[in-house]
């Protein structure tokens, strides 16, 4: 038999200005089920809370009703009150008589009517609640970051600073990521290099970060605290083990033609190869595309020369499983690809580069040793034109977005340029410069008044190659109201930021979203903007959207403070607010299933005793579930039901409403 | 027997001659019917909008609801301003209820907006998909050609379906002759077009630099699709030498020679011989002349003269 | 009969003889009546019979335990039927290789087929399976009726139902372990045959035909006291069809019309 | 005094409306608790039923309303793509297309259900809906021809 007990608050003036709040007690001790029923000036307060606490022991009350402000406001307070007096938490319900009711309404005995039926409503509802408990999630305290760039290298420092084990998975054969192949950063002009690398080789040696390089991630399962990944660790063919770093195969490899994808195809590299001469870890892998040891079977040079017969033509791809507790993903950007504008040359013209392709020309490791000599023919070009927005917003191409960073780059490059080639010209066009951010306008400016780049506000037209050589560049200059065209040595575009190919399938793998662009979706753009919707997976980086440096190793760090604060304790405490599946109802048809949004109702096979499948039904992941209900909506056999929220509970509040 | 509507405008039957007969010739040998639109009208050209839009649209809408109403489903403009204007007109009349029944008030005349206007490119794409490529015996290997779309053939988001930045229609067809599409620069550029008669220097420095730059890539002639585009180049090439601006010698052929060239047409069938800069040398690398071809030449150079 | 016979029967004991299949579920004629065949045995075959008069929607077997423990097994389906299979794939009812389709229409037999075949078949021969007309006109002067009138209309219409559910049993779409109906705690619809019970039930029943009524008949067929039921079927069909652009039982892998969404959903009537 | 306050409502002039209204919790919920906050006044006759999200709204709770004798029915949640839940909101949607237009066939006349997307920052809008919706069904009247009432035995 249920034992309710009504507490009224006044809220000082709040309510009991518009509410007659000792009516209201006196018309809930009326109602079925209610043994006891109060008003007091201020329930939240201590004395109004003993008050409670008392009740629920001297009446041994099995629901409580507390009538007062909303429960956004104090559900939580009440709820603590309860359980300090014995009464499991979720036994206790609001009735918002302040925000919903007092506040809004002036008439007192419409306001005291309303008041009633809210109360009414929560008491019938109350006493269809049961005890619920906090949901208790084993926590694996090792975290996977995906992508060894700067977002996953302070990632993973950060989170092994705070003694948890992390594992760093990189697809390419080295650490360091874009940055890596950055000259100088803006708007310092530091060392792209010099900064990250002590960073790299951290990473790689500290004993919490377990590098796994050139591999990637085939498959997730589990949800937040208990995933199970699996991880492909190409192969290799060469023995990490026994590779001492020692450079000889790689310096007598014949195949020495192959465009080196760090270089962004300027330079060129061998078969063997590492990435770059910082690369972490310092040990080559064969590129079993071009090696032709591997292709035909014939060369073998690198094998014989090797000094610790490190190398094996038989390697293969190995498969690891490791379990997690929580994901970060750090997996990048890359540029869009600028041949799909055709008034740009299409891809043709080569002297026409991107912006990465500029970072190695000046770069003092790139392939013309930090000169800035344009690709067709080696010359130091005279005349550099650097066009922004080239894909970025715009909507032709299908992306309205800002890429965020062109604007800062673009003025670096006119700098170095400056810089390198002192009688140079750099022009610059620019629909308009964002450079917000510490230290940024100054750094345009500098472009512009201290270094002399040409900027010029309006949009390129066309780009051709004159037969001299010379690429003429024709745009408006629309300041001056004027069309422009300028004979260029070499052009630059800012090409789009855009998501890493194929990011789509790993978010599907852990259940992330994304944006029609393909960049990873946080939770909630302000409040919650390194979580996702799928519980214990994070975001850092450009992966969720074009940042630069700062930012990304902001988020990196917000990162690393979620997983910490997950791995705090051994297990984790969830609201019980989750869906439950009566296995006996269900037919299976998989609505709810697909229906929701974080991949928490799964199939799940009855076995008989000889272990026999029986049957599938759905089954609710509680360490997925959010709550939300609406596999419950969806399911024609009602097998589905929502603790806190049930049919039966929401039924008794409908008909309390008649 | 395939049959096409067709709305040869007022260029075709003077300055576009060689088009014209190009067309027929092709459209014939791909056995597609050319069904001309009973009593039709100027389409208004460039010089209609300059002043009277409801004349710039009245004038198209007569064509098209004539040709609607003689129950022609497509209709090829082989001009590429008359392509423009029809084609245009339909896109304007679809998006706006009120203009039509304007228009019907004008012109006293109903359109329901049925017909179906075909470019230049894409009625000789047609005609290849309905046969045409398999009757091309001869090979224009050696060839370069600068295909030049200029700007009726490239523009209009919703007129031309093809990149307008780097369109592409003419290619595939030029390809299948075995000719070489040179890389250019000035496929979309401007040649002066409508400013012919006005301001004849725009054209001459346009023009120009179209010419320079096929020649710089090494083009044997110019391929267009526009009779505009075409006596701007063609006509217009011998003032820009005559001017010392430079020396072409540029040969300007239209899509449909070419074809037709590759399909064993003679050159006279073709109106090869009724170009300003000759272009007969040029047809006789693959048409080699009979022997009254010398006079065909001598005629195509008094013209020139 | 319409359909060729010989051809289903011969395929229908080649099936079985050759152990592809356990049971043939197919229809026989019983006086006027035509009725499910249920068929073990090779020998058996040519009790098999089919034509126009077969209307039952023999997918509403699949779900029986008896049947189901003969599987694999052949159904005779029309067009119909096979997009009850599709559903029933769609929602993970049957799978393929369990169930294999003797094909039939009007025209006569179609072969025998797999499930993906079946899939084939109907999105080229039966992509558009026309409404019934006199059923659209019927829908076309209900919607013209004022609400009070509809109201009126469909109380008049279902005041007669006597809550058998026959409707329910009829249909393969009906597949429920235990009906919402059925369900008293809390009880969402009212048993009793009276009107709101029966308004209330065949609101349900209709809408969670969403996305899924292959508007095959065979709850109207079944209804002995002669409710309209397709006129709610078909309404809900062409709703879904107009808003979401999906035509139910047509595509295997289909995701549930009610249980997906996209972002441009229409919403004017939300503000 | 109490008896007298709760008969306030069917002793007043005219017809008082019962309204009931299903809320998502953290987007109508919260924009209701802004419009309090804000002391924005509006019409008392809405009752509201919270639920985490739209997309727990059985087609079920808005029939038993109206059998219950509501005079009409008001659903709101998170605007599309706020849903807390990331897509409940648009489960929910499809569900209402269907479902209306279901009802409207049986009998339930326009003016009678109502939808709406109102954010937690939307107290104002919260205010002027409920006003809105009052006005709206105080001027239709009793929900007389509601073929979902229960009947009196």
């Amino acid at each position: 038999m249920a034992r309710i007990g009504v507490f009224i608050c006044h809220c000082g003036e709040n309510i009991g200005r518009t509410v007659d709040c000792a009516a209201v007690a006196q018309e809930s001790a009326k109602l079925p089920g209610v043994v006891v029923s109060l008003d007091y000036k201020y329930m939240c307060s201590d004395p109004g809370q003993q008050m409670i606490k008392n009740a629920i022991a001297e009446q041994k009350l099995t629901g409580v009703v507390v009538a007062a402000c909303s429960p956004r406001m104090h559900e939580t307070t009440f709820r603590r009150a309860a359980a300090e007096a014995g009464l499991n938490p979720y036994l206790l319900e609001m009735a918002n008589l302040r925000e919903h009711c007092s506040w809004v309404h002036e008439d007192r005995p419409i306001a005291t009517g309303k008041a009633v039926d809210l109360v009414r409503v929560m008491v019938e509802k109350v006493k269809r609640n049961r005890a619920l408990y906090p949901i208790q999630v084993n926590v694996e305290p090792t975290a996977m970051v995906v992508g060894g760039g700067i977002a996953g290298i302070q990632a993973a420092l950060d989170i092994a600073a705070g003694g948890k084990k992390v594992i760093l998975v990189e697809k390419s054969p080295s650490i360091g990521g874009h940055m890596a192949r950055l000259s100088e950063t803006f708007p310092t002009l530091d060392c792209s290099q010099c900064i990250l690398t002590p960073r790299m080789v951290e990473a790689a040696s500290h004993p919490n970060i377990t590098l796994m390089t050139y591999s990637e991630v085939e498959a997730v399962d589990g949800f937040i605290g208990n995933f199970e990944v699996t991880i492909r660790k190409k192969a290799r063919y060469v023995d990490p083990a026994k590779c001492t770093g020692c450079g000889s195969c790689y310096t007598k490899c014949p195949q020495k033609k192959i465009p080196s994808e760090f270089d962004a195809l300027l330079g060129k590299r061998s078969a063997i190869y590492t990435p770059f001469p910082q690369a972490v870890p310092n040990k080559p892998v064969i590129d079993a595309e071009h090696c032709t040891m591997l292709t035909k079977g014939k060369c073998g040079v690198c094998k014989k020369i090797c000094p610790r017969d490190a190398i094996n033509y038989e390697d293969k791809d190995e498969l690891v499983k490791v379990k997690v507790g929580a994901i970060v993903l750090a997996t990048g950007f890359e540029l869009w690809d600028h041949s799909k504008y055709g008034e740009y040359g299409g891809g043709r013209l080569v002297d026409v580069i991107d912006g990465f392709q500029f970072e190695r020309l000046a770069s003092a490791s790139g392939p013309t040793a930090g000169e800035i000599r344009r690709p067709s023919d080696g010359q130091v070009p005279h005349t550099v034109v650097f066009i922004q927005c080239c894909g970025s917003r715009d909507e032709k191409q299908g992306m309205a977005y800002c890429s965020k960073i062109c604007c800062m780059y673009t003025a670096k490059h006119a700098m170095l340029y400056r810089h390198k080639v002192h009688d140079g010209r750099a022009v610059v066009f620019y629909m308009d410069i964002r450079a917000a951010g510490k230290g940024y306008d100054e750094f345009t400016r500098r472009a512009i008044e201290s270094d002399g780049a040409e900027y010029v506000r309006g949009r390129v037209s066309r780009i051709y190659r004159r037969a001299d050589g010379k690429l003429i560049v024709r745009g408006a200059d629309t300041l001056a109201g004027r069309p422009v065209s300028i004979e260029a040595d070499l052009v630059v575009l800012a090409d789009a930021v855009v998501p890493r190919k194929g990011g789509e399938k790993l978010a599907q793998m852990c259940g992330v979203g994304y944006d029609t662009n393909g960049f990873y979706s946080e939770a909630h753009p302000k409040l919650r903007p390194v979580e996702t919707a799928a519980a214990g997976v994070f975001l850092a980086g450009a992966c969720q959207a074009p940042k630069d440096i700062p930012d990304t190793v902001a988020q990196a760090s917000a990162c690393a403070a979620k997983v910490l604060g997950l791995f705090a304790a051994p297990k984790l405490e969830r609201e019980p607010i989750v869906a439950r599946v009566n296995q006996n109802l269900c037919v299976h048809c998989r609505a709810c299933i697909n229906t929701c949004p974080y991949g928490a109702t799964q199939d799940r096979e009855i076995k008989d005793r000889q272990g026999n499948v029986v049957k599938v039904v759905a089954e609710v992941n509680e360490g997925l579930c959010q709550g939300c209900g609406t596999c419950v909506a969806i399911c024609r056999s009602n097998a589905i039901d929502l603790d806190g929220f049930t049919d039966e509970q929401i039924f008794a509040e409908i008909a309390t409403l008649e | 027997m395939n049959s096409i509507g067709y709305y040869p405008g007022c260029s075709l039957s003077g300055g576009g001659i060689e088009l014209d007969l190009s067309i027929r010739g092709l459209a014939q040998l791909a056995e597609v019917e050319l069904r001309e639109i009973d009593d039709w009208n100027c389409c208004g050209a460039t010089a209609a909008h300059n002043l009277d839009h409801n004349l710039a649209i009245a004038l198209p809408y007569r064509i098209l609801a004539l040709a609607e109403k003689q129950g022609l489903g497509e209709v090829l403009a082989p001009c590429a301003a008359c392509f423009s204007r029809l084609k245009g007109t339909n896109v304007r009349l679809e998006r706006s209820g009120d203009l039509k029944a304007k228009m019907q008030t004008i012109v006293d005349l109903p359109y329901s907006g049925s017909v179906k206007i075909l470019s230049i490119t894409e009625f000789l794409n047609r005609l290849m998909e309905l046969g045409l490529a398999d009757k091309l015996p001869k090979k224009l290997t050696g060839l370069k050609v600068a295909p030049y779309y200029g700007c009726l053939l490239s523009r209009g988001e919703d007129i031309v379906s093809d990149d307008a930045e780097s369109p592409s229609a003419m290619e595939a067809a030029l390809r299948a002759t075995g000719a070489e599409v040179v890389d250019w620069n000035f496929a979309t550029e401007c040649c002066g077009g409508g400013f012919s008669m006005s301001l004849t220097d725009a054209v001459l420095d346009l023009s120009n630099a179209i010419l320079a730059d096929a020649k710089a890539a090494g083009a044997d002639c110019i391929v267009t699709g526009c009779p505009m585009c075409h006596s701007n180049l063609d006509m217009r090439q011998l003032k820009i030498q005559s001017s010392g601006m430079g020396q072409y010698d540029m040969p300007v052929l239209y899509l449909s020679e070419v074809l037709g060239l590759a399909a064993g047409m003679g050159c006279d069938q073709l109106g090869l011989n009724r170009h300003f800069i000759p272009a007969m040398a040029l047809a006789h690398r693959f048409d080699p002349p009979p022997q009254a071809a010398e006079t065909a030449e001598a005629v195509s150079d008094q013209r020139s003269n | 009969m319409v359909a060729n016979i010989n051809e289903i029967q011969s395929a229908a004991a080649a099936l079985l003889n050759e152990g592809k299949v356990k049971l043939v579920l197919g229809y026989r004629v019983r006086g006027n009546d035509r009725v499910p065949a249920f068929v073990t045995q090779a020998d058996q075959v040519g009790c098999l019979a089919y034509d126009s008069a077969c209307t039952q929607n023999l997918a509403a077997y699949l779900r029986k335990g008896e049947v189901r423990s003969r599987m694999p097994l052949a159904v005779v389906a029309r067009p119909e039927v096979m997009r009850s299979l599709m559903l029933l794939t769609a929602e993970s009812q049957i799978a393929e290789g369990q169930v294999t389709v003797l094909a039939v229409d009007e025209q006569g037999f179609h072969g025998v087929l797999d499930l993906a075949g079946t899939a084939k078949l109907l999105n080229e021969q039966y992509a558009r399976i026309a409404p019934d007309s006199s059923l659209m006109e019927q829908l076309a002067k209900i919607e013209a009726m004022t609400p009070q009138e509809r109201s009126a209309f469909w109380s008049e219409q279902f005041e007669p139902c006597t809550r058998c559910y026959a409707c329910r049993a009829a249909c393969p779409g009906c597949f429920c372990e235990r009906c919402i109906v059925e369900m008293n705690t809390p009880q969402w619809i009212s048993t009793a045959a009276e009107s709101h019970g029966n308004f209330a039930w065949h609101m349900i029943r209709a809408f969670h035909q969403a996305g899924r009524c292959v508007e095959c008949g065979a709850c109207q067929d079944a209804c002995p006291q002669g409710i309209p039921l397709m006129l709610l079927n078909h309404f809900i069909a062409r709703e879904v069809e107009r808003e979401f652009d999906a035509r139910n039982g047509y595509d295997p892998q289909a995701e549930p019309v009610i249980g997906s969404w996209k972002q441009d959903d229409k919403q004017e009537y939300i503000r | 005094m109490t008896q007298a306050t709760t008969q306030t409502e069917t002793k007043a002039e005219g017809f008082e409306p019962r309204i009931v209204a299903f809320v998502c919790n953290w987007c109508t919920y919260a924009g209701a608790d802004l419009a309090g906050t804000s002391r924005l006044q509006y019409a008392p006759h809405v009752r509201i039923v919270k639920l985490p999200c739209t997309g727990r709204i059985d087609p079920l709770f808005i029939l038993k309303a109206y059998e219950g004798g509501a005079d009409a029915v008001l659903v709101s949640g998170c605007h599309p793509g706020d849903c807390h839940y990331t897509s409940g909101n648009y489960h929910a949607r499809r569900r209402w297309t269907i479902f209306r237009r279901l009802l409207s066939l049986a009998g339930v006349e326009e003016g009678r259900l109502f939808f709406s997307w109102v954010s937690a920052a939307e107290g104002q809008k919260f205010a002027d809906l409920i006003n809105d919706v009052t006005a709206q069904v105080k001027a239709a009247g009793p929900f007389k021809h509601n073929p979902a009432r229960r009947q009196a035995w």
